[in-house]
This record gives structure tokens, C-alpha cells and sequence, in this order.
């Protein structure tokens, strides 16, 4: 029985351009107080444009209505529970948007004179110190714009250390639980990637990994809790094998909210780690982006950040540029201010009992959830869940249908699904992260449609496979878009001539 | 929910970890504090900011009205507390959203494909460097001096452990433009890019077309930057590169101190395969409506992991619906009209102005500062709650005592007049 | 063919009270930086409460949720075409929300000094003169909440003037066609109402009103355009007849969205008007409120304003309550001031130009509907519409469906339903007014779902009777909420005795 | 379009029109600005008002925080440009927060039902006063002399032509509650309400129980007055009053110059059908749902005309939703907690100044100005950036001398310590 959801009218819209009719629109621009320049004139003809072929001409309520419209085919946090594993999809507290609007924030230059920004850049070094009391490191950059970017970020300084050091050495290693921005940023720092296999524990396996550590290992990228939610219980092992051999150990930070409060990787080990601000501390996810992807470093990693540094001098903050070590900037400026912004605010609504407190709610939700479907799906592995717990779809698979059908069927239960299909060293896995900010209420009605549709995959798998059932766009065929992409809107007759492309589609895999 | 779970104390479901690992203390954070108090305090350091200043900073980040409805958008809910649409059934409202934003990028670029955002243009940048390296199997890549200084420190740090020098080629000391002879003598056979941005960081429009037929004669794809959005209004699209890597932050961005920006890459459709980051393709669903999801995915980490285009995961989609939003307020005529505002507004001042370089500029320009350090008349205008403009000095010694100026639809008369009076020009003119 | 909707999947919600769990929260106050007072000692046992029995406990984002989940239940104008007649239902621009929430603005205290609120003074100063340009009128004030308050100041004004002349009279005239409000607030100020019958045109019967003029009639109150969208072209006769029997002519200038920029009351022999400046002046609706109901009257009304009244003195504003002959306040403070604040802004954006231009397209509009669907439905009178038209469900009535029925069939069309049974000169009134700022787009779905409708009505009248089917609440039985009324949430144990009450239902009007 | 209805031109649908009627001219107003001129322009008007300045008024507009999800819920389109919910299967969102404002109302005053809301307490009170008269077919009202003077203005002039005569009754000089012997005096079998206010305009809580006795002997009806709402967090509800009316002002509904604010009328169930207003009831779907919609509509001008219990029809309806985000925010302990602080402000402020009234107060309080004028005290709090209580003298010629101070949970000690100061009171006590 679907508790969670009716149905109900929603309205339909055609695309901007569609919409569009010659002469609407939607602004009004001040009176000109100055005499209004020939453009042809001031730069050119062969550097003036015609007009914009099928750019949108729509009046201000055209515009509105279109969003608003849009957005009610969207589902969000604000409407309910979002267990994307991986993903951290807590509440976001609305005062943060409210505080990074304030003007003399929003409406800063980046270049704009030091003695004017002395609040945006205390904002920065307040942020620095509560991530590095938070992680127990030692300093820390906010210049990175995400996750991967952190990675890249860490792996640059890992390798800048390392070359200082003599030998920028060859490879990184990279569990087979590991989210792919691993990987992926491995290469992009000019090193190989040799893979770790997990254990039956859903854990680096000590002894193979002791066999892959060598002169040539640059780092370890470990996530910690890792991808199948588990506690890496041998890190400081973990952690003595890589610095013996003179490598470093990388931390994927993204599932910190496990353990804010409770342990510190600067504690166990980590010599250089991201978060995800926009997991870990909440900074909204907004549809893909932005986030940010704070790195934090041991002593010994400091002088490669990322220029430019803060620093204290004559009683204000200046910008220091004098960093003879430093990797060089990883972007323009000095990150995602308006996210740093939030995360701070956020961190200071909670302080240290409430960031610790939201750790212990975290994973007593997981392992709430864990606990009441465990009956119906199969865990991935029997070790503790912290924040996340992770299930194959093995048993349901039995009968056809795979983690993806289930995801699916979910959304007419009124969820967003789960991540689907990683960690890859699952088998059809099914990745659920509640996060802290879910009261009881929600959880159980989860676990009723989890449950709920098990017994479906039992008794009628056919509704499980043709899923979903009651939203406005039924099963959306993702193979037909990649066989032959169609990625810009064009008027009618000329979209007619798209070029077929052949290209394998992709997995089923969703998220994070 | 302890009982239903079978234990005691939620400090229970922590017993796995060793305990050497644990943190036993209390961070050492203030108390968590009220909602009135985190206004205060932010609002204190907003007031340590520039409120009530006029400026003519711009130089990547520009002075552009905000119109109210995009708040209006971005704040709902739907858009702001959702993410990245893997379940395209309840995902159409930004799915949607992207498809627009990616074909708007094209249509004012002359591309045929954009993704659904980057970080920034800087980062977008070396992206682009690294796309035009995997399409012709080259590895080596030269930009333009004229490229935002802080653009081409993020490509080279991107780029130097990938085996990808990076060469630097000059602009002409007279028009400002790239020098396009010592273009053609840096290139070889195996470059992969030449990198080139218009308006430049002087503010100048480029020969697009011009650089385009220097690099693809020897076999290397051209890269266009763009920082200010509001020129691709006015000027001559770029239709003629490859690949065209920017920063949409004047489309309602705020400049909110340097970020969260939104970079974007856009290219030709032969090399979509080789763009990094997310893209939206249009498709159906189970009854044939029509419908979008994200496609192209063997192209990204989550798939391809170490062979992905990019490690790119997260985005800043968000901040691309804002300039989604923002193209459809405008509009077709609204850009132009702001484009020309802009036009206007720069060469009112700059026309009192001792101006460094000669060929045609949008909306920022060079001017020597009359044998005074830019650094006095900045300080004269600061006394009169003006920020003028970028001293270049530190970025191009040759440059020193100089500086860069913006001018948007933002800027007053009044305050330009107070520019033009600090440079000590006649103000009658 | 419905082609404006789908349906999707929308969340389900309990009350507040039923979410609610004990302990839980969604505030943080400050710390008290002052010493903590105990209730009962400070106020003494008998004052103080003890809890508040079933006061909602719920945490942010339960509270953020639940409203956002409410939220999508409702139809709005930032969805469509919203054409309830007589309320002018036109786009409300987001910038007007912007400006009242600035902070000098928003967080103005009444009371302050007079010195500190020039900026408040000025923009209610502005207000006025622009309205009195607007009507043609002499004056205005600000005062009254909301059109029906205004009505009941305009009747006040004109009691006391009459009153100043020796003798207040006893009764006001009111057309047949007139909005409830009138009679009401005839009432309301003492007064009788004599209602006066409209001809065949739908307009006021010239002669009627001559024979019905009399010493005793204080004034009519004419509605101009009338409710059924019609200009009353005799209205200087009208005048006229009233005051040659010193009778005053006050006009509901609810329709005023007809006449800006084309015609001025002022200039037909209006004494005294309200205008909704929610309706023509955009400040939204806000699910019923607020708005404000600005009064503007002749020379010889404006002593008689409540008090107080702005004055230019010394180069500043003041407040004067040195009115002798005011007729009192009709609320406290100054009005709705921020409601005054968006009219402003809605004025300033428009210009003279922009705001005449509404005018002719909200008649334009009007018109084009008129004209589309005048083939299926009857049309109430023959006389030109201005800003909305109003049809007889006459036709349809035929086939056993009323105006009620079409409308909720409408709703599964993806459209809010036209103002229904009202006017009450006509048989089943269709009341439609599009307002300005709607497209062609739009009008044109409308006008094919509403043909669509009438077809139905031919073809198969059930699934018109039995509409609306595509909602998550079908057709709302709103008899037995009249018959056994139960207006607020009660544990359940206390629900079951509610007791019943034997109460007519209303009739099926609905709007405005 | 113009086609289709068979026009030329626009204007020929304005032929009926006749021609001395119509305006030729253009209206005397500026042309059409943008929203950045708009900005403008109101933030001028903004900045000549008391921004950064602390406040100590209350006297019926309090200063209270807002949470910021108030504005995040009433900013959503489908809440702020909806109407009145005449059509319930696209309107249950409102409908139902209604329902849940009543029910939130009813719990706080210990009523059995409340209407949706009234323009404002000012003219709620009036209507109260209609209803008791209708009810008991009485018509003379009593109202206290400490209800709120504008209140008691609004009430004189919606009264008076209805053959309802108002008279005042005293408070007590020395407690500053009613004086019951006054009231007794005055009351007669003619006297259809009683009217007091508690908290009262000088803040002291009333005894609305003996109030009520009083009233109820002589068969009159006792209406209770509210402007504070937060203090119905704390002091004994009116649970003997006949029918309350009151301000949400308090509940996050920001000061605003005066409005717009929500009033509400509650009453006790015998005598729902005399209530003024709109009013929102349980029923049930076609399909056998929960519903709710618009009910008892026979009280209504739109139904029952010159014979409606009001001609009251556009309501406050968004402010009152702003009341009722604020209460679930808050909750039953918060909205508890919340008036503890208030109360604990004020008490710290009071026991530094000479109080003139005995009897327990809530947050705001008399004070007498120690033989100077109120308004000089006031000139130099100014001058710190202070604006002090409100002179009662214009009010009540004998308080003259004295003025109303309101502390909130936003009033700071610094400044409270200030108010001290200005008054001459040792600050070290
Ligand atoms: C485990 C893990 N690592 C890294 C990332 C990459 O972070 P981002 O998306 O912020 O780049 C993610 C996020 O999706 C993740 O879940
Ligand atoms: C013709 C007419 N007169 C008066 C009113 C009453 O105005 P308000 O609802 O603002 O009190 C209305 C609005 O509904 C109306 O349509």
C-alpha cells in the first residue's frame, strides 16, 4: 500500500524557445545616463553579431511560470526523504541562504581592496580552523570548488611533496569499493592506478595491500567510513604500511558524517583528505552543484596549498602570494566563498555538541533502516554500518528484477531512490543513506515501500519492472539518448538532420 | 529505534572503531547558536565589506545587475535542495532546465554542444587544454598572454604532470590583440591548443576567426576563453574554435567574494565524446513523451574511472540555472540592449581616458595612469567610496602603471566622471 | 484533449499535530545574557499557563516539509491563468517582494520618530498623489486594510459629510449586480440598502434609479465597470440624478483595472472610491490577503479622512491628527503599509505609459475569450465587455450542468476555475476576467479547454458532473463541512464528540 | 488577436465609452523604470529610516525575530499568488494551513473555534463588539481605558453610527488593571461587552476570570483584546472570555510602519455563527479523503449581503500563514522559552527603573521619568543610536511624564543598560 503519495495535476511546458514569440519581454534595463554608442561603429562589423538565432523572447511571467512548472517535476529534499548513498542529502538549514545574500558578502570583488574584505576573509579563516579542529589536521585550503576537485587537489600536494622529497613516484592506489573521482583524479595528477581488492569484510584487505605498497606507490586513496558504509577498522595498520614505505595516505573525506565529533583522521593516520562542505556540512546540493571540496593537510603538506594563503599580519588579514612551494592555484580567486559561507554557518548553528550529535543520529538512522529491511534484502556485508548501509539485490535479482527496477518502483512509493549500482564490488547494490536530519516518521514509511516492494518482487514483478507508475514522465529511456544524442534544442526542421552517433550506453548505475 | 535496532546507546553502533582511533574530547567549537545571532555575525563581516562603494573592478568578475526572479527560481526547494538528476522521472524540472542552459551556451557561442556546467572558466580552461590534447593525440599547449593571468596558473597547474607543457605567446603591445606572428612561430606539429580569449583580459575582442586559421593550418585546435558572458550579445560568436571554455558569472552571478561561479565548455559535434562533465540529452520516455536525462555517461569517472574524460563529479548546477534564468529574462533583445549599455558606458569613460591599447574593446579597457601609480589614484577614489580599477603591474610588469577599468550597466555617470577626475582629465571633455 | 496537465506524484501530509512527536523542535533561541526569570514568581501562580495541550512539536525540516508539501496542493498564478472574476488575478512581480522586505522598510516601527520614517512618509506620500493622478479624485487615504473596508470608510466619509449638511440620510442605493461587500457595508454604516434593478443591458435602469432617488438616499454605490464587465455608459446621468438630490456617488473601483490611464473617476462624477490595490496594483493575493483598499474622494470629502493625515512641514513629513471633522480612525497605525509599498513599486515600474497599456490588454484579453467561446456559451448581455466577460450556464444548464460543474471540470484542464454564480443578475454566471498579463498561449488552451468542456456537456455530461478527476482531492463535499462544522484539529478521542449543528449550506458561489 | 475578435485597433474596444468620459491626456506620472532603479529608489527611502538603531517600542508592534523560514514558505508562488480558496480540490494547500492557524489559535486562547483571520487587532476589535452585540441583542459597550488607544479609536468609529455607544471604564491607578469597581458600576443589562486587553497596554496581565465574572453577572460578554501574542506562551490563557481578539503582529510578522499584520477572532463554539470572517472546516472527498474548505459561508457578505455578520471579505490571509509558520517553529516549548526571555528582558530592564504600576507585567512596562520629560530621554538614547519607549501623555494626560518600554529576546543588555543610564538609574545595581 503506497502511504506516501496521490497523484495530482501538474502542469505541462514547453521549452523556453518554444514558448517564445518575436518582441516578448521579460526586462527593463535603466535609462542609458550616458550617450548610447553604435555598436558597429565601436567595434566593427566583422565584430558585431547578428541576432541570436532562437535565443528565447518571453515576458517576465513566461519566465516564472516556466520555472515554477519545472520545479514541481523535480523531487527535493523539501519534499521528503533523498537517501542517495554517497551523498550526504541532509536538511538545509535556509538561514544559510540568508546569510550568504548579506551584500557586503555577496557583492564582494574578489580583487577588491584588502582593507575592504576583511570580513569575507575572516569568514575564510574561521571556516580553516573549524575543518582543522573538525579533522584534526593541520591546515587547510578552501580554493577547491568540489569533491574531485579536493582530490586533485590532495594528490597535486601529495605528489609535490613527495617530488621535493626527491621521486614524485608512479601510482596510486585505489581500493575497488572507491568511488570513480578516485581514479579519475589519479590520472588526471599523471599517476597510474593499481586497484586493492576488499575483503570479505567489505574492507582494504591488509595483506594484499602490504603486498602493493612499494617505492613506486605514491599514496593510498582510502574513503573512511568507505563506500559499503563500513569502518576501515585497520587504518592505523593501513596507514604504518603506506608511510613505511614513504607513502602517503589520501583520505576520501566525503563520508565524514559519520564521523564528525567521534574521530579525527588527523588521528588515525590521514596525511591529506577533501570534504565534501556540500555533504558533510550541508550546503545544498542545488541540482548538481555547487559545492566545495575543502582539503586539509598534516604540517609536512603545508607549504605545497594552493596559492594564495591567508595570513595575519599587523592585527588584519592579507593575502599571501610568497609561497615559493606552493602547488600554484587550482582556480581563480579564492573558492566557492558563498558555499564556504553556508558551511560556516552551518557549523556554528550546530557547534561541537550538535556536529557530534548529528554523527550519532546518522548512524543510528542507518542502522535503523539496516535493521528493519535486512529481512527482505540481502546486506552486502555483515560488518557494522555506520551512516550508510549497503544491500545487494542477489535475492530480488532471483526473480528478474535488479536494483535498478527496485529504485524505480520506489519513486511510486513517493522516494527519491537510493544510489544504484555502487559500490561496484556489490552485486546490484543497493546504497541507502538516510542522513540525521530524518525523523522516524519518514524512515519507517521508507522501510514499509522497501518492504512493501519486496513482496511485489514476489507476488507481481511485472509492477516492479515497469516502474514508475505515477509520475508525469513514465520510465525515461536513457539508451535511446546515448545511442543518439540530441543535446541542444533546434527548430524543427533543422533538428531533423541530427547526426545518428553510435555509443555504447551507459550502465544502469545512478548516483552518487 | 535503539530497541528496534537491539542496542543499548546509539554510542553502541560505534563500538567497530578501534580505540585508538576515537576522539574523545569535545571539538573545540563554540556552542551551537541561534539563528539571530549567526545573522549578526555575518552581517558584522558583510559590514567589514565594500557596501555603498561604486566600483570598476572587473577582470573576470563583473558588476552585473541581478533581475529578482532569479532568486525567485533558485530558491525554491525543487531546484535548490535536489541533485544531480540520476532519476530522470522526478528530475525533469532540472533536467529541463539544463537542456535550455546547454542550448543557450551553443546559441551564443556557435557551438553545437555545451555541457551543464564546469566549476568556472578557470577551471574550465586546462579542461579545454586537456579535450583538445585527447582529440589530436598532441600534447603540447600554447596560450595567449592576453588569457586571465589566474586562468593560466590553474592550466598550468592542471597540466604539468600530464606531460603538457604549456607555452605562453604574446599580444601585440600596440592593439592589444594576440600577436599573431609570434602565434604562428611557437606553433609545431605537436600542438594540441592555442588558447586565446575574447574579450581578452585587456578587455579587447579577438580576430576569432583569424586565430582559428593559424591553429587548424598546423593541425591544432583552438581554444576561445570568455570571462564576460554580456559580450557574446554583441560580439562575433566564436564559431570558428573548437572549443569554447567560459565563465557565465556576469549572468546573475554574484561576485560573492570569487565564487561559486559556472564555468561551462562547449565544442563542435564531432568532439562531444571528448567532453568532460555532465550533459543532458533529449529523449522519450515509456509513452512516448518527450523527456531528458543525463547521457553520454561511459564518458564520465563514474563509469570510466581512470580513462574518464575529467574527475569532474559535482558541478555548479545551480549557479548555471541562474544564467539559465537570466538568458530567458533578457532575452534575444534584452542581451543586445545590455550588451550595448555596456558599450556605451566604456567608452564614455574611456574616452577621457588615456587609453594603453588601440583595437575595439567591450567593456573593459587599459589606461596609463598619466605617469601616477595606479595605486594613488585608486587611493584618491577610495576617499570618495570609489574602488577603481586593476593595477597590472603584478601581472605584466610591462603594464606597470597601468591599470584595467570595467565599466557595466551598473556604473553612474557620476562615478565615472569622479574616475576620469581622479586621472586629472579634463572633465569638460 | 486535455493538454495544459499530467499528473505526477505528490506528496501526502499530515497536520502539524499529527507530526508532531514530545521533545521535538525546529527553533534555537540566543542565550539569555541576563539572569533568568521563573514565570510563576515573576507573573504569580493564577497567571501563569501550564503547556499548551497539542501545540505542534515538530523540527525544522519536518516544519519546511510540511509547508512545502501544502504548497503543491494549491493552484496560483505563478502556475497559470487564474481568471476568477472580479479579482483581477494578474502576475505579481518578485521584485515588489524584494523592495517591502528592505530593512528600513520592513522593520519600521510605527511609533518612531517621525524624524527616522521620512522614507515610510514619502513613500505613502507618493502612493497617494499617484492615486489621486490615477482617479482623477482630490485626495486619498491609505487607512482601510482591504477593498470592503475602504467601501465601509467611503460610506463613513459620506455619512459625515451628509451629516455636516444637516442630515446623514438613511439608505444607500445598491444595483442588483453589485458585489456583497456593498449591502454589507451599507450595514455596516448604519444604513438601509435599497437594491436597484439593472436593465436588460446589464446596466443600471436609469429610470429605476431616477424614481428610487430621493431626500433619504445618501448615495449609490456604483461598481464601474459593473460585475458583469460592462462600462455603465450613463454614469454622468447617474451622476447627475444623485447629486441634484444631494445624494453622493460612491464607486467600487474594484474593476479599475478597465479604466487606468483610459478613463478617470473623477472626471464621470464619482464623489468618493475605493481601489483594490491588490487587484489592480498587483500586490498579490497571498491565499486571501492581505491587500489594501485605498479611498479617494473630492475636495469637499477630504476634511472628513481618518485621521491621521500627512502634511509638508518644514521641508519634512508629518503626521497630523489635528482634524477636526475626520471621521476617526478605521485602523491603527497608517494601513498596510507594506501592501502600499508593492503598489509604489508597481506604479514606478509601469510608468503613465506602461500602466495604460495594461489597461487596453487586460480588455483585449477579455474580448478575445468573449469572442472565442461566445459560440458555446451564452453570453449575459450583449453590451461590450471591458476587462471580463460573463456568461449564463443557460445552455449547459439544458444538459442538467451548472457553472459549478464546468468549473471543477475545468481544473482538469490545468486551469483555476472563473468566479462562480456571481453576479447574481445572472443565471449561472461564468465570470472570466484574464487580466493583462496573460499570453495568447495561455488564453488560447483556456478557450479550447472551455469549448472541449462544452462539448463534453453534449457528449457524456458525467465526467463533467463528477469532475474534477485528476486532483489528489476529488469533488469536496462542502455540505456536510456546513452541516457538522468541525473547524479545528482535536485528538482523536476529543474529535468523536464534536458536536452536530443543523446549518443551510451555503450555495455553490465560489469567488471573489 | 485583434483579428480574431474582428477589431482594427485596441481602442475600438473602448468605443462604448462615452467621450467626455474618457481620459485623453497622459497621466502626470515618470515613465516606467527598472527593477534597479526601483531597488534604488527604495533602498533610499529605506536608509532614511532607523536602520542599526535598538528600539524599546512596543505598545502593540513588537519587535520579535523571524525565523527565516517564514519567508521561505510564504515566498512560494503557490502560497503568495493564490487567492481565497473558493476552489478546494486546488487549494487544500492553504486550506489546510488554515485549519491549523485555527487550531493553533484555539489552543493558545483556550477558544473553541477561530476565524482565518481579520485586517489587523484594531479592527478586530470593533467586530467583537458587533458579534457580542448581535449575540445578545444587546447595544452598549464597555471598554477599558487600558486597551490600546488606537484600538478604542477604531471600535469609536466603527460604532458609532451603528447605535452601539462605546464608553470607557478606568484602570486602576495603582496596579494598573482594571478598575473592577468601576466596571461594575458602569455595567448595566443593556451592556452587551466588556472589553479589556491582557497583556494591556501597559503590559500587566489582567484577571480575565474575574473579568469574565463581572461581565458575565450582568449578562454581557467579556471580550478579551491581545496585541502581544507571545505572551499567550506563557500567562493564563483567556479560557472565560467570550470571544477573543487579537494581533499576531508578534508571530513573525515584521513591524512594516504599521502592517500589514493578521488579526483573528476566536470564540466558544455556541456562538461560531455570529463570527465575522472566513472560516475553514473538516470534511471529506468524494473518495472518502480528508478535505477541508471554506465553511458556514452563510455568515458572509457574498452570501447573506446587508445581512452578513461583516462585509469583511479579502483577509490577511499570508500574514497569517507567517503566524503560522512562526508557531510550529516554535512549538509548545519554544513559544514558552521565547516568553521567558521576554519576560526575563524586561524584568532585568524594569528593576532598574521607577515602574508606575504594581501588578505583574510581561514585556513591556510604565515608567515614570524621574521629573524629566519622556521626550528628553528619549533625545539623548537618539543620540546613542537608542530609540526609547513611548511618551504616554498623549495618550492618557496623566501619565503624563511617564512613558511604555517594551524589552523582547532581541533587546540587548548593552542597550537595556543604556536605557538605565539615560534615566539616571545606578547601573551598577
Ligand atoms: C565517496 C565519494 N568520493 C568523492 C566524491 C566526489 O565529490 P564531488 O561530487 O563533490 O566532486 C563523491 C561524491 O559524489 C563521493 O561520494
Ligand atoms: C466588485 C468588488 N467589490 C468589492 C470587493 C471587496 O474587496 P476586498 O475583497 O478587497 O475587501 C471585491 C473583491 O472581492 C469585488 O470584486
Amino acid at each position: 500500500m503506497i502511504r506516501k503519495v496521490r497523484t495530482h495535476i501538474n502542469q505541462n511546458e514547453p521549452l523556453l524557445f518554444e514558448r517564445s514569440s518575436p518582441g516578448k519581454k521579460g526586462y527593463q534595463l535603466p535609462e542609458l545616463d550616458v550617450p548610447a554608442v553604435d555598436p558597429v561603429d565601436a567595434l566593427g562589423p566583422e565584430n558585431t553579431r547578428d541576432e541570436i538565432p532562437g535565443f528565447p523572447e518571453v515576458s517576465e511571467v513566461d519566465v516564472i511560470r516556466h520555472f515554477t512548472r519545472l520545479s514541481t517535476w523535480n523531487y527535493a529534499i523539501d519534499l521528503g526523504l533523498y537517501p542517495l548513498g554517497s551523498c550526504t542529502m541532509k536538511y538545509n538549514p535556509r538561514i544559510n541562504e540568508v546569510v550568504a545574500r548579506i551584500e557586503g558578502l555577496a557583492w564582494a570583488h574578489p580583487y577588491q581592496p584588502e582593507a575592504l574584505s576583511q570580513g569575507a576573509m575572516e569568514i575564510i579563516a574561521a571556516l580553516e580552523a573549524a575543518l582543522a579542529e573538525i579533522t584534526g589536521m593541520h591546515a587547510v585550503t578552501l580554493q577547491p570548488a568540489a569533491g574531485a576537485h579536493g582530490e586533485l587537489t590532495g594528490i597535486l600536494l601529495t605528489r609535490a611533496l613527495l617530488a621535493s622529497r626527491g621521486n614524485p613516484r608512479k601510482k596510486i592506489l585505489v581500493p575497488d569499493s572507491a568511488h570513480g573521482t578516485n581514479p579519475a583524479t589519479a590520472t588526471m595528477a599523471g599517476y597510474s592506478v593499481e586497484n586493492i581488492k576488499s575483503n570479505d569484510r567489505g574492507m582494504i584487505d591488509v595483506e594484499s595491500l602490504r603486498r602493493a605498497v612499494n617505492e613506486d606507490v605514491a599514496a593510498l586513496m582510502v574513503t573512511n567510513p568507505n563506500t559499503v558504509g563500513v569502518f576501515e577498522e585497520e587504518i592505523t595498520r593501513i596507514a604504518a604500511i603506506l608511510h613505511e614505505k614513504g607513502a602517503l595516505v589520501y583520505m576520501d573525506g566525503a563520508n565524514m558524517n559519520a564521523l564528525v565529533g567521534v574521530a579525527r583522521p588527523g588521528d588515525f593516520g590521514v596525511d591529506v583528505m577533501h570534504l565534501n562542505l556540500h555533504k558533510t556540512f550541508s550546503t545544498p546540493h542545488g541540482g548538481g552543484g555547487p559545492g566545495s571540496g575543502a582539503v586539509a593537510v598534516t604540517r609536512e603538506l603545508e607549504p605545497f596549498l594552493p596559492a594564495p594563503r591567508l595570513k595575519r599580519a599587523g592585527g588584519s588579514w592579507t593575502w599571501n602570494y610568497d609561497l615559493p612551494q606552493t602547488i600554484g592555484r587550482v582556480r581563480a580567486y579564492y573558492g566557492n566563498f558563498g558555499v564556504l559561507v553556508r558551511a560556516l554557518a552551518y557549523i556554528m548553528a550546530h557547534g561541537a555538541e550538535g556536529l557530534r550529535k548529528a554523527t550519532l543520529d546518522a548512524v543510528l538512522n542507518a542502522n535503523y533502516i539496516r535493521k528493519l529491511i535486512e529481512p527482505y534484502y540481502q546486506i552486502a556485508y555483515d560488518a557494522p554500518s555506520m551512516h550508510e548501509c549497503v544491500f545487494s539485490d542477489d535475492r530480488q535479482a532471483a526473480r528478474g528484477v535488479r536494483t535498478g527496477d527496485i529504485a524505480k518502483r520506489l519513486i511510486d512509493y513517493g522516494f527519491h531512490p537510493y544510489t544504484v549500482s555502487f559500490p561496484l564490488i556489490v552485486r546490484g547494490a543497493l546504497m541507502i543513506e538516510p542522513t540525521e536530519t530524518e525523523g522516524k516518521q519518514e524512515l519507517d514509511l521508507f522501510c514499509d515501500a522497501l518492504i512493501s516492494i519486496a513482496r511485489e518482487v514476489e507476488e507481481n514483478p511485472e509492477i516492479v519492472l515497469k516502474a514508475p507508475h505515477s509520475t508525469r514522465t513514465s520510465r525515461v529511456d536513457e539508451v535511446t539518448a546515448a545511442r543518439k544524442p540530441i543535446v541542444r534544442w533546434k527548430p524543427e526542421s533543422e533538428a531533423a538532420q541530427a547526426p545518428a552517433e553510435a555509443i555504447t550506453p551507459a550502465t544502469e548505475r545512478a548516483g552518487p | 529505534m535503539l530497541d528496534a535496532i537491539g542496542v543499548q546507546a546509539i554510542e553502541d553502533l560505534f563500538r567497530q572503531l578501534p580505540p585508538e582511533v576515537r576522539f574523545h574530547g569535545a571539538l573545540n567549537l563554540p556552542a551551537g547558536k541561534s539563528e539571530y545571532e549567526i545573522v549578526d555575525y555575518f552581517r558584522a563581516r558583510g559590514a567589514e565589506g565594500a557596501n555603498g562603494y561604486a566600483s570598476f573592478l572587473g577582470a573576470g568578475v563583473y558588476n552585473h545587475y541581478r533581475p529578482v526572479l532569479v532568486d525567485t527560481v533558485v530558491s525554491r526547494g525543487e531546484f535548490l535542495t535536489s541533485y544531480t538528476p540520476y532519476q530522470a522521472e522526478i528530475s525533469q524540472g532540472i533536467l529541463t532546465s539544463i537542456f535550455e542552459f546547454q542550448t543557450m551556451v551553443c546559441q551564443l557561442t556557435g557551438m553545437d554542444a555545451a555541457n551543464a556546467s564546469m566549476y568556472d572558466g578557470s577551471t574550465a580552461t586546462p579542461e579545454a587544454a586537456m579535450m583538445a590534447a585527447r582529440i589530436t593525440g598532441r600534447d603540447r599547449v600554447l596560450v595567449a598572454r592576453s588569457v586571465h593571468p589566474e586562468y593560466r596558473e590553474v592550466l598550468r597547474t592542471y597540466t604539468q604532470h600530464q606531460g603538457i607543457p604549456v607555452e605562453e605567446f604574446a599580444y601585440d603591445p600596440g592593439s592589444g590583440r594576440i600577436d599573431a606572428d609570434d602565434l604562428q612561430r611557437r606553433l609545431d606539429d605537436n600542438t594540441a591548443a592555442v588558447i586565446v580569449q575574447s574579450p581578452n583580459f585587456f578587455g579587447i575582442v579577438e580576430n576569432i576567426r583569424e586565430a582559428a586559421a593559424i591553429a587548424h593550418k598546423k593541425g591544432a585546435l583552438l581554444v576561445d576563453v570568455f570571462t564576460e558572458a554580456v559580450a557574446l550579445g554583441l560580439i562575433e560568436p566564436p564559431s570558428d574554435a573548437d572549443i569554447v571554455a567560459g565563465e557565465l558569472q556576469s549572468f546573475a552571478i554574484s561576485p560573492s567574494y570569487g565564487g561559486p561561479f559556472a564555468g561551462v565548455i562547449a565544442t563542435k559535434q564531432t568532439y562531444i565524446r571528448q567532453m568532460p562533465g555532465r550533459l543532458v540529452g533529449q529523449t522519450k520516455d515509456a509513452q512516448g513523451n518527450r523527456a531528458f536525462c543525463l547521457t553520454l555517461a561511459t564518458r564520465e569517472q563514474h563509469i570510466r574511472r581512470e580513462k574518464a574524460t575529467s574527475n569532474i563529479c559535482t558541478n555548479q548546477a545551480l549557479i548555471a540555472l541562474m544564467a539559465t534564468v537570466f538568458m530567458a529574462v533578457y532575452g534575444k533583445e534584452g542581451l543586445r540592449e545590455l550588451a550595448v549599455q555596456n558599450l556605451s558606458k566604456a567608452r564614455y569613460l574611456a574616452n577621457r581616458l588615456p587609453l594603453r591599447f588601440r583595437a575595439p574593446f567591450f567593456n573593459e579597457f587599459v589606461v596609463s595612469a598619466n605617469g601616477r601609480s595606479p595605486e594613488e589614484i585608486n587611493a584618491t577614489l577610495l576617499g570618495r567610496k570609489i574602488i577603481g580599477g586593476l593595477p597590472l603591474g603584478r601581472y605584466y610588469p610591462e603594464l606597470d602603471g597601468c591599470m584595467l577599468l570595467c565599466c557595466t550597466e551598473m556604473s553612474k555617470r557620476e562615478h565615472m566622471d569622479a574616475v576620469a577626475d581622479a586621472f586629472g582629465a579634463d572633465s569638460s571633455k
